[in-house]
């Protein structure tokens, strides 16, 4: 039986279908589910992706983290279900309080569309065991509010748990504090990244392959548990 | 026309509900057709085809309908041309008259494209404006039951240092960017120029295009009788009312500012994201007979229409729409351009169906009247009929020939020729010097500036089919993963061209967008447009009007590329100065394998650089007379649209065959600017200016001429090893002129016995320029 | 130091999904009681007492600011506290 | 029908970048005097009168609200008035 992905689809929910185009392409079965929706499907891990859920009216994430299907995947995440929340997906599981810090207005308080290299500062996780440790791949960031905040007690916190997954390497684009992209829970199991792994599969349309890493190794995570 | 006029014409249409048998009472009540836009005649024959006085209810349908903007009275005469002149063509689904043209692309796939302007709104409301336009084209291409995939867009602004500028810019790009970005719409390409005529006229004109299957193609037709009305997407509110006569249609001046700025519309993306799913949905369910969008004219124009394509009639009850605004009076509902709405005729059996998809979507729908067989387009509210019009004389409107007069300016303007400027810049010492500085201005100049600081804020990714967008020549998207096909986009507009020849300029705007989708290695295959002129009431305006459309149904039959669509924004001026003429063309084409694309930047050093096409020296109307010189006059450069189809299917070929690593237009500029283009673009992906390749060149004895002359039909191209003698013949058997100059390599774009400057110092000069100005 | 605030709300007749979209929130939150929300933006702005003569100066001052800058009175109204 | 309104600004120790640029603009625009600024968020909450038992019963409310939907604890303080 072949790995089952979530994707959930929240209204106005933008990267979805790159999403699920992207768990195909590592060989899993990526499984919609739907924001109005209770219960996950029996599925093995969850992406929730990028866009603007609820049109990130308020504050991005906010909206969303109340969705029907949040009241089943914020237990399971907490009882280790693996989840990669990418952009908006970051945001939520801030929102949700599942991930440490909040998402804000990018420093340069403009929209941000480009290419950046990060290092994967922690190969370890549910979804970055593809990856060693100081690795940088290339990937594309797209946001308007990307900027990672935290105190400096989680941000000493992170730091020393080895928390941070992965860093902006190439320019801080959005005045993340210490140039985090990325963050980990404790159990390496839920997972956000500001910026989009799912854009950079495929050297037609995107900067390379580099993303595929991270649904590769939830592949492996899932087929070594 | 005054703000307190608008305001009690429009206040006098709730307070005093007018009823057909009202009207037919009280013929001689005076009503303020004046102020809604009317002229005493037209007003007159509204009075004769019904045989009374209309309602206010009417005459608000009337006074929209049949403003310019609705109506094309002015430009209708000569638009016909389009179809008179059309190219033989098997690929046309939907055609002019549409919401947007289609166009068959194989396989079963077709593409709808379209481009519009939002210009007036976005210079009242800069963000609000620019965001709307954005959602009103992206409903077009909806309404044709297309999913939309990509939108573009063309910006013209006054001086790039303007007060105006530095206000209206950044909130229009901002509108654009939350918009489209929130819609989940890659931004794949656009223009941004500037220019001191758009100084209070601002140019926001956006393309969206969209995908179907052949099958799914939705005409907006509401057929038969018995079928429901449904209104669906946001509720009903105060927004835009009368602005489709008023804010689109009436040119600024003296003061009358103030009087239209109630009149904003606020976008909600997320609603229109909703909508698009939901009607997605609703199609691939097959509960859909017709659908319209709701833009300009909001109710009045969508069921006006509807029945007039169908040939049918309809009945409303006004008091079903749902309303954000109880207030609102029935002439105001059928006015209200309340954005995110949309318009569908349903079969009575599917409405549960129908029903059940828009609560998924959380999408409000409303059944608001039926499709009857009458005729006659009929409305009541409280139970009294407030229309009963026949909604053919609403749809169509009346239809003008204004007069022409050539400007008495244009012979002058002919005669002032750069040539002696360029002859000057020729000669003398210090010319390596002089080309390198003149090279680098050019590059730093607004126009040939670096646009990330704009395109940086739009999402290119999003839905993963970019192949190319900013900065290469044309957007490229990927239709599917299993068959390839693809299609390539590009918009081009030229103001100084057209202002000294709006014939040629016209043309040359079309060589262009078709030269930029040829580069990209697409066939072109059909064409959009938006008209951007001062008042047509303007003889001189008139003519340079009738002068871009005669050029462009011309050039259009001579490429063998028919016009699909466009849209017509007249009255672009302040008080008696009307911006340049400036027609955008759009340009769609397509690839059988789009994994053949063409990059518009050198991918590899080594590679033999060729630059196809004739050089002459053509100075008139160029970047460099414009940068160097402030100098606008002569005349443009010749078109050999002959010679363009040449080129097209020379980079058509060699994209299939393999032979290129890039190609790149010449244009604005010329070589010089093209060369440094190539350097720093690179060779893959989206949204890339990656470090660059240089490269050295040798341009012969005249090389200002060779670096800054703008004759069209020319390219430049980047042949892959091994395929320099395959390339050479395909040229040669399309009669291509193909002159090798260099190479790629090195870390400068060196011109042989010139000069050179480093790719860094390229970047350098391109980068910093809108980012200083705009913070 | 004064601290003046500066509240900037829609005008009353310009439409703000924004709210509409935080109303509809509230509700599936079960805060059914909530009949309308609309959200606008506060300013407090931090003025250097030494450099304004008087409070009607300084209110003066904070009116020119708010309409040329905190405000865009093409959709906007604003209302100035604590000057 | 009461009329709630909330404020909601980033806290203290969290930078304000939006509000730096508007500073900036300030003092390119000839405000010399204003020392900083900070932006945040104002809501206007419509709050049916039936719907509430008294007034402490509907600051409560609004508290909650404003705890779980309106703010972020994690970056932002609210103040309620009106209740
Ligand atoms: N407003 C804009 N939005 C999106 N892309 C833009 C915009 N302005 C310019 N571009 C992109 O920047 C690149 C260079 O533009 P331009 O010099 O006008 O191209 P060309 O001269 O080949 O038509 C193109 O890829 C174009 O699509
Ligand atoms: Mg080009």
């Amino acid at each position: 039986m072949t790995t089952r992905v979530g994707i959930v689809t929240f209204p106005g929910s933008l990267d979805d279908v790159d999403a699920s185009r992207a768990v195909a392409r590592a060989g899993a079965t990526p499984v919609p589910l739907w924001h109005g929706d209770r219960g996950l499907r029996g599925v093995d891990a969850v992406v929730l992706p990028g866009g603007f859920s609820y049109g990130d009216y308020l504050r991005c994430g906010a909206i969303a983290r109340f969705a029907p299907v949040m009241a089943d995947l914020i237990p399971a995440a907490t009882d280790g279900l693996p989840v990669l929340g990418i952009c908006n997906g970051f945001q939520i599981l801030c929102e949700a309080h599942l991930l440490p810090g909040a998402l804000t207005r990018n420093a340069g308080r403009r929209f941000v569309n480009r290419e950046v290299r990060i290092r994967i500062e922690n190969g370890q996780t549910s979804w970055t065991a593809g990856y060693q440790p100081g690795h940088e791949i290339t990937v594309v960031l797209k946001s308007g509010e990307g900027r990672y905040v935290a105190d400096q007690r989680t941000l000493d916190e992170l730091e020393a748990s080895g928390r941070v997954l992965a860093r902006y390497a190439s320019g801080n684009p959005n005045g993340s504090a210490r140039d985090i992209a990325g963050v980990t829970n404790p159990a390496g199991t839920v997972v956000g990244l500001m910026p989009h792994p799912e854009h950079a599969i495929d050297a037609l349309t995107g900067p390379g392959t580099d993303g595929l890493g991270f649904f590769a190794s939830i592949l492996s995570a899932l087929a070594d548990a | 026309m005054t703000a307190s006029a608008a305001g009690e014409a429009g206040h006098g249409l709730v307070t005093a509900p007018d009823t057909v048998a009202l009207a037919a009472r009280t013929p001689d009540r005076a009503q303020p057709h004046a102020e809604l836009g009317l002229t005493d005649a037209e007003y007159a024959s509204v009075g004769g085809l019904l045989g009374r006085r209309p309602t206010d209810s009417e005459l608000a349908i009337y006074s929209v309908m049949w403003s310019e903007h609705c109506s094309y009275k002015s430009s209708r005469v000569h638009l016909r041309q389009f179809a008179e002149k059309a190219p033989p063509t098997t690929s046309l689904l939907a055609g002019i008259g549409d919401n947007a043209g289609v166009v068959d692309i194989g396989q079963g796939y077709a593409v709808t494209f379209k481009i519009e302007s939002h210009n007036h709104p976005s210079y009242v409301e800069p963000f609000q404006g620019a965001a709307t336009g954005v959602g009103g084209i992206v409903r077009d291409i909806l309404a044709m039951g297309a999913r939309p995939v990509a939108v573009m867009d063309a910006l013209r602004f006054g001086a790039v240092d303007a007060p105006d500028t530095r206000r209206v810019l950044p909130g229009v790009v901002g509108g654009i960017s939350f918009y489209g970005n929130c819609l989940g719409l890659p931004n794949i390409g656009g223009e941004l120029a500037f220019d001191p005529c758009y100084s209070g006229n601002p140019l926001v004109n956006a393309l969206c295009v969209g995908v179907l299957r052949h099958q799914d193609l939705k005409l907006a037709a509401a057929r038969g009788p018995g079928n429901q009305v449904v209104l669906l997407g946001s509720p009903t509110g105060p927004d835009g009312i009368g602005g489709a006569s008023v804010l689109a249609s009436a040119s600024f001046g003296g003061g009358g500012e103030t009087a239209k700025r109630p009149n904003v519309q606020v976008g909600d993306p997320f609603m229109e994201k909703l909508l698009i799913e939901c009607c997605l949905e609703l199609y691939a369910a097959g509960v859909v007979v017709a659908i319209q969008d709701l833009g300009a004219a909001g109710i009045a124009c969508a069921t006006s229409e509807l029945a007039a394509a169908g040939g049918t009639g309809m009945a409303v009850t006004l008091d079903l729409v749902p309303l954000r605004d109880p207030s609102l009076g029935p002439a105001e509902i059928l006015m209200s351009e309340s954005q995110e709405r949309m318009m569908a005729i349903v079969e009575p059996g599917a409405l549960e169906k129908f029903a059940e998809i828009c609560a998924r979507w959380d999408v409000p729908a409303t059944v608001i009247g039926e499709v009857t067989g009458t005729g006659r387009l009929i409305a009541t509210w409280r139970g009294e009929v407030v229309v009963d019009i026949p909604p053919e004389s609403a749809a169509e409107g009346p239809l003008y020939q204004r007069p022409l007069r050539r400007p008495a300016g244009q012979d002058g303007r002919l005669a002032d020729d750069p040539a002696p400027l360029a002859d000057a810049a020729r000669s003398g010492p210090g010319l390596a010097d002089r080309l390198r500085a003149d090279l680098l201005a050019l590059l730093g100049s607004p126009a040939g500036a670096d646009k990330a600081w704009v395109t940086e804020q739009y999402d290119s990714y999003v839905r993963g089919n970019t192949v190319q967008a900013t900065p290469h020549d044309a957007g490229v998207l990927r239709i599917d993963e299993e068959t390839f096909l693809g299609i390539a986009l590009a918009t081009d507009g030229n103001g100084r061209f057209c202002l000294l020849d709006p014939y040629a300029g016209t043309q040359l705007a079309l060589a262009e967008a078709y030269r930029n989708v040829a580069a990209s290695g697409a066939r072109p295959l059909a064409v959009t447009n938006c008209l951007n002129f001062g008042s047509p009431e303007d003889p001189e305006v008139m003519w340079q009007f009738a002068e871009a459309v005669r050029g462009l149904a011309d050039g259009c039959l001579a490429l063998g590329v028919p016009v699909t669509g466009g849209n017509v924004s007249f009255y672009n001026q302040t008080q008696d100065e009307a911006i340049q003429p400036t027609p955008v063309i759009g340009v769609l084409g397509v690839f059988a394998d789009v994994r053949r694309r063409l990059a518009s930047g050198f991918g590899a050093p080594g590679e033999q650089i060729m630059l196809l096409g004739t050089t002459a020296p053509e100075f008139g109307g160029s970047l460099w007379a414009s940068v160097v010189h402030c100098h606008l006059g002569g005349r443009p450069p010749a078109v050999d649209l002959a010679a363009e189809r040449r080129l097209a299917e020379v980079l058509a070929g060699a994209a299939e065959a393999g032979l290129l690593s890039a190609a790149h237009d010449l244009s604005d500029g010329g070589l010089g600017v093209a060369l440094a283009e190539c350097c720093l673009t690179g060779a893959d992906g989206p949204a890339r200016s990656g470090d660059g390749i240089g490269c050295t060149v040798d341009l012969g004895t005249d090389p200002f001429t060779a670096l800054f002359s703008e004759s069209p039909g020319r390219a430049l191209v980047a042949v892959r090893d091994g395929q320099r003698e395959a390339f050479a013949r395909l040229c040669a058997e399309h009669g291509v002129p193909a002159q090798p100059i260099g190479f790629t390599g090195g870390d400068e774009l060196a011109v042989a016995g010139a000069f050179s400057v480093p790719v860094g110092e390229l970047a350098a000069a391109r980068r910093g320029t809108l980012g200083e100005l705009f913070g | 130091m004064a601290k003046i605030v500066v509240d900037v709300m829609l005008k009353p007749e310009i439409r703000d999904p924004q709210g509409e979209a935080i109303a509809g929130a509230c509700h599936r939150l079960g805060f059914a009681e909530v009949r309308a929300v609309r959200q606008g933006k506060r300013f407090e702005v931090e003025v250097a007492d030494a450099d304004v003569a008087d409070a009607d100066a300084l209110a003066i001052r904070m009116t020119e600011l708010s309409a040329e800058l905190l405000a865009n009175p093409v959709i906007e109204e604003f209302t100035i506290h604590g000057a």
